[in-house]
């Protein structure tokens, strides 16, 4: 960043076409982006190592897990061993090394093979059966967190002190407070247990048997009834904690000059609330959203659980436990992926409603 | 015409500074301003100037409040308003479009995060009225109004906040200031930050400005030169009241206020040999510590015991027309001269 | 101490990098500041003295030319030395309102260099000498204002809450941006004074910015003043000299531009227009050669809008840029005295209209 | 002249204007931190000194299987027949200082990483937000199976370590960009103009305006430190045997005690703890945040 | 024989709760365990066997076969005739042939069954004969209870099998591994027809959460089922109890626990199904890893500690254990009349009794717990595993109990996944485990848990380190166990009969586990709401999981909708 910018175009029109390419590559090799990218590849390289050093740390291999179960229908020892080798796809003799280097190739041509435990289908067939389902869910929970979060955040910041604040604040702390199962449990529980007017029985799972995947209102209804459970798991604890922390910026938002001249030229409250002070706030709540992204996908294990919504989660847990490791590898890398991923636009988005963050860089 | 535009009477605001203190910044002001006038408010640092400017507004930090008094406006349709039962959105409209404010910390004024020339849109928008305001009208009247304080617009609109130096930022917030042609225009400090040129240009502007609109016009200012070339009103304050008021020529010829005459004693003049300057002898008083009687009394060379006692009331000296009598609270202003009338002259 | 001023600039350059290109805020000005010696950067606004005051300040890295602490170039400064410059360098922010942290209190800003540099030992010597402070600035009775928060404070309250910051430390050189603009006149005054005691009792040199001719010239009588006009300095002189005498179409602008603080005066000012156009060029696109020349009244074309005029001595102890008033210098050597004060417009004061 | 030099030489507010004076008085004097003190400290005396208070005999007992609350169980008896209120006492200790500790684990490196980041930028920036994106990226889940698999018995401070080192990464990019943008003021420049070392600019200059911010996170984080701790439950991490409301918990959850009406003291009775918990230590933040930020006033 | 008319009879519709997952089952009914609901109880419904078995009666109750005969080492098994596969083929002995040659040659080596077996032949369309090279009470149990696959979709497998079989090729040779592979390879999800069954239901809508299956017509005893569409809510245990409460299934197998079923008991119509278990909760110690463990009296010490009743009775609550009439390792009903003439020892809580024999062995009671003999306080831990709630609160319980006597051992928890491979490979202390015969209706099985089952022995599965060629008795002499097991399930029926009789009487001297209670066998079903009665007639002893009695009731048209 601290590079003289201001000397290059000088330089570039002075230069033959060798020495100009030489600045584009110069150019290309410091700049932002480029370097964005590099980390990226870097982190997701990381972590996926480290995944695959954990996974492989842990206590038993695919068959012995396989070998577990079968025993625990009766076999012998050696019998269940035997039997799982041949229903495992994978070498247990083969050097944590060599796997690891074709863990690595895997990783580079994007090819992980075929599951261990379910050899028909290819990791990535796999891994796409369920990701699409988490996204939603993960997603659309956020959407509405954000909205809900921040808004009510912000009105809890302009009423500082009064009972709406008080109330909503303790709200968010217990949002925030109790994790997201307990409150879906409490729901489905008092919603369907209790009182029976939640449809839960139906609403288990991502669509119901019959209906067939298309672009049709049948279908996306169908995928949005099954998934309201999830969103709104997904929503409760993002929620309380943008309407906290976004209450805590605005706080500190309205106390800014720009605000009292901004009411001093009478714009509409709202236009205040969302232009300067909303944007404003928004600054430090905006790298949570990715955060958040990241962290709930990561948690949708025991809430897909619950909800029989067959997920990410899900498959993680079950390809966890089956030690079944490149579906395990291939998920968290898609996942490192979208948390990298979620966290480049997050900075792509504060450079864009910050353009404070540009103009650095000349300090001594 | 003997219509007030502004007229207060008997303003005082307060600041709370903890659960049972708290601090009265400015005490029993009465005002009346005239459609045309530009009334200069002068005054020691921390005498409640911005205070009173922002009370004017009805635009106090949340502890500050107004605890006595009233404040009304004639609006451009003619009617009389009382700023202080005004509901939330006439107060909205009346801001800006009836009467605007140029703050005294211009360099936080603007969002950091949106460009000027959104500034001037929301503005214009937001008072549009039912007219649209495209983005090509913004710009041409945002380029217009940043001309008239002679900033680039194809610099300026374009940019944010943090990209302007202060000066720059302080014009654009008086272009902004008249963006709607207010009535009443609150300056505070307008100018500080400005080089004399651009000082002048601005005070060229706004004497334009006023004569083509006949916006009424009260500015804060340490720069007596400025009050001088601005202003038909002068009005002193000291500690929280107005001590002297006047029109231009009574405070700067004849003022009659010792602390008034002291002020413009200090005056440093631009042209001739170096003198020797005093500032008025003594400290200014603090809200917390207040003297009894008249505030200045411990720094008054014709204080006597009764100015220690009671406070003195503003007292009217030369009667003139639409607010411009010249009064005064002191018990003692025949004996206030200026010392180096004659001098002044070289 | 080395014969080596206490600050100097020399070809320092400021270039800031935006989206939008390159702007040259500051395009390689010299300066020197002597101890006890008041240099005063005047200029429109914009034209780069805050800049010129940041990298003197060693806040920010200048793009080129360097700046030299008594001697020793910021950039090549051992941490020991950084430090001793640290402190004996102050600078004072234009802006008071962003320069004060808004969670502490004024006692707390004021004693926190104290502390760290061990000039109080405990909380009683610390209030005491923070008291001292407020009092050196007018802030009285202090106790009243020790335990303010800035927002508890009026613009000039914190514009000598600053100063008084920057006295903490006994500093050798004091870096004054605007730091009197917000106060009334009696208080500039005393500040002032209080200042001019430290100038000239304690050796401290001053780099003093300001746009109010008459504070220039009341503070730096003795001492220089640097016209800045786009990032160069126009005009460089001894402060009676240069405000006496103007040379540059520039300065003389700025003189004729003061407001007397005197009714009829100033409506006889006000009719004055002096300068061909009243646009400020754009730093990013500098017109060619003088960079005044398509508002200077003294333009001749195809001299002043081919080259860049240099700024060069002149024979009365001054530095000057201009070509035409450089030229008519060489012609006849004694003109830069025959320009007087009375050449300025509208400086005659007409009688009062009415009397008493 | 001479009371005025008393009235300087001799504070009035001495202890007023210290950092924990304003902590203390922000959390005696507003009604928020006063009623948020009082509720945490309630708790947490409930929880520390409750288990001397009362008799500890509590014997597994199948005759009194799920009963509801009495005179003499308050909150009725649990799944062996003891009494539910005795070990809703006993069991508060262990997640209050445990998450308590992760929390402020967890704050302090991402505070300390975080203003490091952001105010040197650079090598230390780079790296530092390469090793979030990996900490946030890891299956918290399987980490945590490593963990089991490679301790046998991890006490309860390594607990808190575990925890706490998953929980910085999500605190430090917002510390990070505040205090990016808060090196930018004019202030800070102020201070180091003065001198004052980095350590101090940054904890005293900077954090302090965002001591709302952090503190509200520490709530958060402490909460999910406890919560977490239940999560270490169900990876079968901890040893039971010890009470704890994170056992209490898991056990209403995974033996579905929460669908049996007779057992719902004892399933909502930990759950209330913490939200209580939580809550106290919100409505305390709000008091601090009033003595730690001035202008909060001001609005 | 199933031509009656559409819906004759049948109407209404039966809900079952079971945990199926769709998202990685499959229709692949040849690979073991991984199919979907082809392990479950209900497969009756849908993938018959030639019969199952009547656990009291110890009668073969014909499903496909129309009669079964075992004549010395010969087993006759006559299909019935004209059912017919979902894609219209009949059922024919070429199916039951290919489908024994599959299951033979995947079968591990040293299963009961299945290693004898030396072929199996068609004789015509519906006769099959199977040939043994040796004969003992239980041997046809494999053959008999093998889901019979179509040839049409596997015929290329089982012929492969077959052949290879004939070849002398073995489960783990490098042929069967090939095959293994091949198949475990194929999923059939979305092969043509579907899956191919012959049972009275068939697959009609599989959906995430619910599998609805539907009369076959010409399916077996589709003539008889009463019920016109069986349906399947995924569920575990949370789910299911909720679904009780709501009455929104009929019946559920889920092993609930105590609370679960202090929750459900006011659900109007439920009925607790109960039966005696065969198998029970009890304690592995680990004698590999602690010497001191050896000594007899050192484990009787510790199961004198023990209050099993209470243990029970917060494990599973009234009625869901039942506390063994011998301390045998078998459970009642097959410790019954065996021991009726030798002296066993009682073990019930005895606290006195437990300080005498650990003051006899050596172990020294102090203020900090219970001293070794060398000196060192005896720490340990007992291990449960998450989420197997009979597990956890047995270990908790138990550890509570030894604490309370001044043992310190404290309990944990083991993840889930993979608790068989610590058990495996004697990774523990102490472990809470099965105890007596969790898997076959044979007496041996008691004592293949007891003695083999972690406990490999082997470096890499050492278990739990109890020796098994010489167990030294006071009543026995030394006991070789590995072959009296051996005898237990290939001998004749008095070489059986004797082995048990002594195996038993060494478990009740030596307590190679520790058996706390053995599991009362609890389903539930809702009564009165679409099923008039739930009831499993005679076949109330047959193990909930395998031979379901409620599904063979079903399917004998006796269960009808309300
Ligand atoms: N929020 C506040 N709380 C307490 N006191 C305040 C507050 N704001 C201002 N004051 C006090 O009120 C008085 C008047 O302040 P004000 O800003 O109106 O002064 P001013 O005349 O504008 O001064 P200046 O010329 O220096 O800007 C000052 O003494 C100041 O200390
Ligand atoms: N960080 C920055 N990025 C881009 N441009 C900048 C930056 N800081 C200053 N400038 C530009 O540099 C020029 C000089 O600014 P500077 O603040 O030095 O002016 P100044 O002489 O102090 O003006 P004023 O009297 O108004 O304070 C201005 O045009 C300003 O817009
Ligand atoms: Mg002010
Ligand atoms: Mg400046």
């Amino acid at each position: 960043m601290t590079a003289p910018a201001a000397s290059l175009p000088q330089s570039a029109a002075e230069g033959t076409p060798s020495r100009t390419a030489a600045i584009v590559v110069r150019r290309v090799w410091t700049s932002y982006a480029f370097r964005r990218v590099l980390q990226s590849v870097f982190v997701i390289w990381l972590v996926s190592t480290i995944t695959f050093l954990l996974m492989h740390f842990m206590p038993g291999d695919p068959i012995e897990i396989m070998a577990g179960r079968l025993n625990s229908a009766g076999m012998s020892h050696d019998q269940a061993m035997a039997t799982a080798a041949n229903l495992v796809n994978y070498d247990p003799d083969a050097s944590v090394w060599g796997q690891y280097l074709e863990f690595l190739k895997g990783l580079v041509t994007l090819d992980f093979g075929n599951s261990l435990t379910n050899p028909s289908k290819t990791v990535f067939e796999h891994v796409m059966e369920y990701l699409p389902w988490t996204l939603f869910s993960v997603g659309a929970g956020v959407v509405f967190a954000v909205v809900i979060g921040v808004s009510a955040g912000m009105a809890m910041a302009y009423r500082r002190g009064s009972a709406f604040d008080h109330s909503m604040t303790s709200l968010g702390s217990f949002l925030t407070g109790v994790p997201n199962y307990i409150l879906i449990a409490a729901v489905v529980v008092i919603g369907y247990t209790v009182l029976g007017i939640l449809p839960f029985l139906d609403m288990r799972g991502r669509i119901t048997a019959g209906v067939e995947p298309g672009f049709d209102p049948v279908f996306l209804g169908d995928a949005v009834f099954h998934a309201i459970l999830p969103i709104i798991a997904f929503a409760f604890t993002a929620t309380g904690s943008f309407m906290l922390n976004m209450k805590a910026a605005t706080t500190e938002v309205l106390t800014e000059d720009y605000v009292t001249v901004a009411r001093a030229r009478g714009l509409k409250p709202g236009r205040i609330s969302r232009g300067y002070v909303g944007r404003n706030a928004l600054l430090p709540v905006v790298p949570q959203i990715a955060l958040q992204m990241g962290m709930l996908v990561g948690g949708s294990i025991v809430i897909e659980q619950i909800l029989d919504y067959p997920g990410v989660g899900q498959m993680l847990m079950s390809a966890i436990s089956d030690r079944d490791y490149p579906v395990v590898q291939a998920a968290v890398i898609i996942l490192a992926t979208s948390v990298v991923v979620a966290s480049l636009i997050v900075d792509l988005v504060l450079v864009k409603i910050d353009p404070r963050i540009k103009s650095e860089g000349q300090d001594a | 015409m003997s219509d007030p535009i502004l007229s207060v009477r008997d303003l005082s605001i307060a600041y709370r500074t903890g659960r049972k203190e708290s601090v009265t910044a400015v005490s029993g002001v009465d005002l009346d301003l005239y459609e045309g006038q530009s009334l200069a408010l002068v005054g020691e640092s921390g005498c409640g100037k911005t205070t009173l400017g922002l009370g004017l507004l009805r635009l106090l930090p949340n502890l500050g409040e107004i605890t006595s008094g009233s404040l009304t406006y004639r609006l451009k349709d003619g009617t009389r308003a009382d700023l202080l039962a005004m509901k939330k959105e006439p107060l909205r409209r009346f801001r800006w479009n009836e009467a605007a404010m140029v703050f005294q910390g211009a360099m936080n004024a603007f969002n950091p995060v949106i460009r000027i020339v959104d500034h001037f849109a929301d503005t214009l928008r937001d008072h549009a009225d039912g007219k649209k305001w495209t983005k090509a009208a913004v710009e041409a009247r945002a380029g217009e109004l940043l001309e008239t304080v002679r900033l680039d617009p194809d610099r300026v609109l374009q940019s944010y906040p943090h990209e302007l130096s202060g000066g720059m930022k302080q014009r654009a917030l008086i272009a902004l200031a008249i963006a709607l042609d207010p009535q009443v225009l609150v300056l505070d400090e307008p100018t500080t930050a400005l080089d004399l040129l651009t000082q002048r240009s601005i005070v060229q502007q706004l004497h334009e400005l006023r004569s083509k609109f006949g916006f009424t016009m009260v500015f804060i200012t340490h720069d007596l030169g400025l009050a001088a070339e601005l202003a038909d009103r002068v009005a002193t304050m000291y500690a929280g009241r107005i001590i002297e008021t006047g029109s231009a020529r009574d405070i700067f010829y004849e003022p009659k206020h010792p602390y008034t005459a002291g002020l413009i004693n200090a005056v440093m003049p631009v042209k001739g040999d170096r003198p020797a300057l005093e500032s008025i002898p003594g400290y200014p008083p603090s809200l917390k510590a207040m003297p009894d009687g008249c505030a200045f009394n411990p720094r008054c060379a014709f204080a006597t015991d009764e100015c220690k006692r009671d406070r003195v009331p503003l007292s009217l000296l030369t009667e003139r027309p639409l607010g411009m009598d010249h009064s005064v609270a002191c018990l003692h202003h025949d004996q206030v001269r200026l010392p180096r009338k004659e001098s002044a002259n070289v | 101490m080395s014969s080596a001023p206490l600050l100097k600039l020399s070809g320092m350059e400021q270039v800031f990098d935006t989206k939008k290109g390159p702007v040259p805020a500051v395009g390689g000005v010299d300066l020197e500041v002597e101890p006890g010696k008041v240099l005063c950067l005047v200029g429109e606004s914009g034209c780069g003295k805050t800049t010129t005051a940041r990298a003197a300040a060693g806040l920010t890295r200048p793009t080129a030319g360097t700046v030299e602490y008594r001697g020793k170039n910021l950039a090549d400064m051992t941490a020991a030395e950084r430090g001793r410059y640290r402190r004996s360098v102050q600078y004072i922010h234009q802006d008071p309102y962003a320069a004060l942290n808004p969670t502490r209190t004024v006692y707390s800003t004021l004693s926190a260099g104290l502390k760290r540099h061990g000039i109080v030992k405990n909380r009683t010597e610390a209030r005491a000498k923070a008291a001292e402070l407020l009092q050196l600035v007018d802030l009285t009775p202090p106790e009243s204002y020790l335990d303010s928060y800035p927002h508890q404070l009026s613009g000039g309250q914190r514009q000598r809450v600053n100063v008084a910051r920057s006295l903490a430390l006994n500093p050798d050189l004091l870096i004054c941006d605007e730091s009197t603009s917000m106060l009334d006149v009696s208080i500039r005054v005393s500040l002032l004074n209080t200042l001019g005691r430290l100038r000239d009792e304690l050796d401290v040199g001053f780099l003093f910015i300001t746009h109010d001719l008459a504070v220039a010239k009341y503070f730096a009588w003795d001492g220089e003043i640097a016209v800045m006009y786009l990032g160069k300095v126009v005009e460089h002189g001894p402060t009676p000299e240069v405000i006496g005498n103007p040379q540059h179409p520039y300065t003389k602008a700025l003189i004729g531009a003061v407001c007397e603080p005197d009714p009829d005066l100033a409506k006889a000012n006000r009719a004055a227009e002096q300068l061909r156009s009243a646009e400020i060029p754009s730093l990013r696109d500098l017109p060619a050669g003088c960079a005044f020349h398509p508002r200077c009244p003294a333009f001749e074309p195809g001299l002043c809008d081919t080259a860049e005029p240099a700024l060069q001595a002149t024979p009365s102890r001054r530095r000057l840029s201009c070509h035409v008033v450089s030229r008519d210098l060489q012609r006849a050597p004694d003109a830069d005295r025959t320009i007087t004060f009375e050449a300025v417009p509208g400086s005659r004061r007409p009688e009062p209209e009415t009397a008493h | 002249m001479t009371t005025l030099d008393a009235a300087i030489a001799k504070p009035r507010k001495q202890f007023k204007e210290t950092f924990l004076g304003r902590v203390w008085t922000g959390l005696t004097r507003s009604p928020a931190g006063f009623a948020g003190t009082v509720l945490v400290l309630g708790i947490v005396l409930f929880s520390f000194v409750g288990p001397l208070a009362i008799d500890q005999d509590n014997p597994t007992d199948t005759t009194k299987i799920w009963t509801e609350p009495s005179a003499e169980h308050w909150l009725g008896t649990q799944y062996e027949g003891k009494d539910t209120f005795t070990i809703l006492v006993n069991s508060g200790a262990e997640p209050i200082w445990v998450g308590t500790l992760a929390a402020l684990m967890a704050v302090f490196v991402a505070v300390v990483f975080g203003s490091a980041a952001g105010y040197f930028r650079g090598k230390i920036d780079a790296v530092l937000l390469q090793l979030t994106d990996v900490t946030v990226t890891i299956p918290q889940f399987l980490l945590m199976l490593a963990v089991v698999a490679f301790f046998d018995d991890i006490p309860a401070w390594g607990i808190a370590f575990v925890v706490g080192s998953t929980m910085w990464a999500f605190l430090f990019r917002s510390i990070r960009a505040q205090v990016m943008s808060l090196k930018e003021r004019e202030f800070v420049e102020a201070a180091r103009l003065q001198d004052l070392g980095t350590a101090r600019i940054v904890f005293r200059e900077i954090l302090p305006n965002m001591a709302g911010f952090i503190f509200v996170n520490f709530v958060i984080a402490v909460n999910q430190a406890i919560y977490a701790i239940v999560g270490l439950y169900v990876l079968g991490l901890m040893p039971s045997g010890t009470p704890n409301w994170g056992l209490m918990i898991h056990q209403s959850w995974s033996q579905n005690f929460y669908l049996n009406p007779v057992a719902l003291p004892f399933v909502i009775a930990p759950l209330l703890m913490i939200v209580l918990f939580t809550i106290g230590l919100v409505t305390m933040g709000r008091g601090l945040d009033q003595a730690l930020n001035p202008r909060l006033r001001e609005r | 024989q199933a031509k009656g008319s559409e819906g004759e009879g049948a109407s209404g519709k039966f809900v079952y709760v079971y945990p199926f997952d769709v998202t990685t089952q499959h229709f692949n009914a040849a690979i073991p365990n991984a199919a979907l609901l082809v392990p479950a109880p209900n497969a009756e419904l849908f993938i018959p066997r030639p019969a199952i078995l009547n656990w009291d009666s110890q009668e073969w109750i014909p499903q496909l076969a129309e009669s079964v005969d075992l004549a010395g080492t010969t087993l006759t098994i006559k299909l019935r005739s004209g059912v017919k596969w979902t894609d219209g083929n009949a059922v024919t002995a070429k199916d039951l042939v290919g489908t024994i040659y599959l299951q033979k040659l995947n079968a591990p080596q040293g299963t009961v069954g299945w290693d004898q077996l030396t072929s199996a032949t068609a004789d015509d369309d519906t006769t099959v004969t199977v040939q043994y090279s040796a004969a003992f009470p239980g041997v046809e149990h494999g053959a008999l209870k093998v889901q019979v696959l179509p040839h049409a979709r596997y015929g290329e497998w089982m012929d492969e099998a077959e052949a290879l079989v004939a070849a002398g090729a073995i489960q783990g040779s490098p042929e069967q591994s090939a095959l293994a592979e091949k198949i475990a390879a194929e999923d059939f999800k979305d092969a043509e027809g579907g899956f191919i069954s012959c049972g009275a239901y068939k697959f009609k809508d599989i959906g995430e959460t619910v599998i609805t299956m539907e009369v076959h017509q010409d399916g077996l005893f589709a003539d008889q089922v009463k019920f016109q569409t069986f349906e399947i809510q995924k569920g575990d245990n949370a789910t299911s109890v909720q679904l009780l409460l709501a009455s929104e299934v009929d019946y559920s197998t889920q092993v609930l626990g105590a609370t679960d079923r202090q929750t459900i008991a006011g659900v109007q119509g439920l009925k607790e199904l109960s039966t005696p278990g065969y198998d029970g909760i009890g304690l592995m110690l680990n004698q590999g890893r602690f010497p001191e463990f050896a000594d007899v009296d050192v484990r009787k010490a510790f199961m004198y500690v023990l209050d099993t009743e209470q243990i029970g009775e917060i494990a599973k609550g009234q009625g869901g254990y039942y506390l063994p009439k011998t301390y045998t390792g078998l459970a009642d009903p097959h410790a019954e009349g065996l021991f009726d003439d030798v002296e066993l020892e009682y073990y019930s809580v005895d606290h006195a009794k437990a300080t005498s024999l650990l003051e006899g062995a050596g172990w020294k009671k102090e203020s900090d717990g219970w001293h070794k003999p060398d000196g060192s306080l005896a720490e340990y831990t007992i291990i449960g595993v998450e989420g197997w709630t009979d597990f956890t609160l047995s270990g908790e319980q138990a550890a509570a109990q030894f604490k309370e006597f001044g043992l310190q051992i404290s309990y944990e928890n083991v993840p889930e996944d993979n608790p068989w491979g610590i058990w495996g490979a004697g990774d523990y202390d102490i472990a809470v485990r099965q105890w007596a015969n969790p898997f076959v209706p044979y007496v041996y099985g008691a004592w293949q848990m007891t003695w083999f089952t972690d406990n490999g022995l082997t470096a890499d599965a050492m278990g739990m380190g109890l020796p098994v060629d010489a167990v030294e008795t006071a009543t026995q002499g030394t006991v070789n166990v590995a072959e009296l097991y051996l005898q237990s399930q290939q001998g004749t029926e008095e070489e059986q009969m004797a082995a048990h009789k002594i195996l038993g009487v060494v478990f009740n001297e030596t307590l190679p586990r520790l058996p706390l209670f053995l599991n009362q066998r609890v389903s539930y079903a809702v009564d009165g709401k679409r099923v008039k009665s739930i009831d499993p007639g005679d076949y109330d002893l047959n193990d909930i999981y395998f031979d379901n009695p409620i599904m063979v009731r079903i399917l004998e048209g006796a269960i009808e909708p309300a």
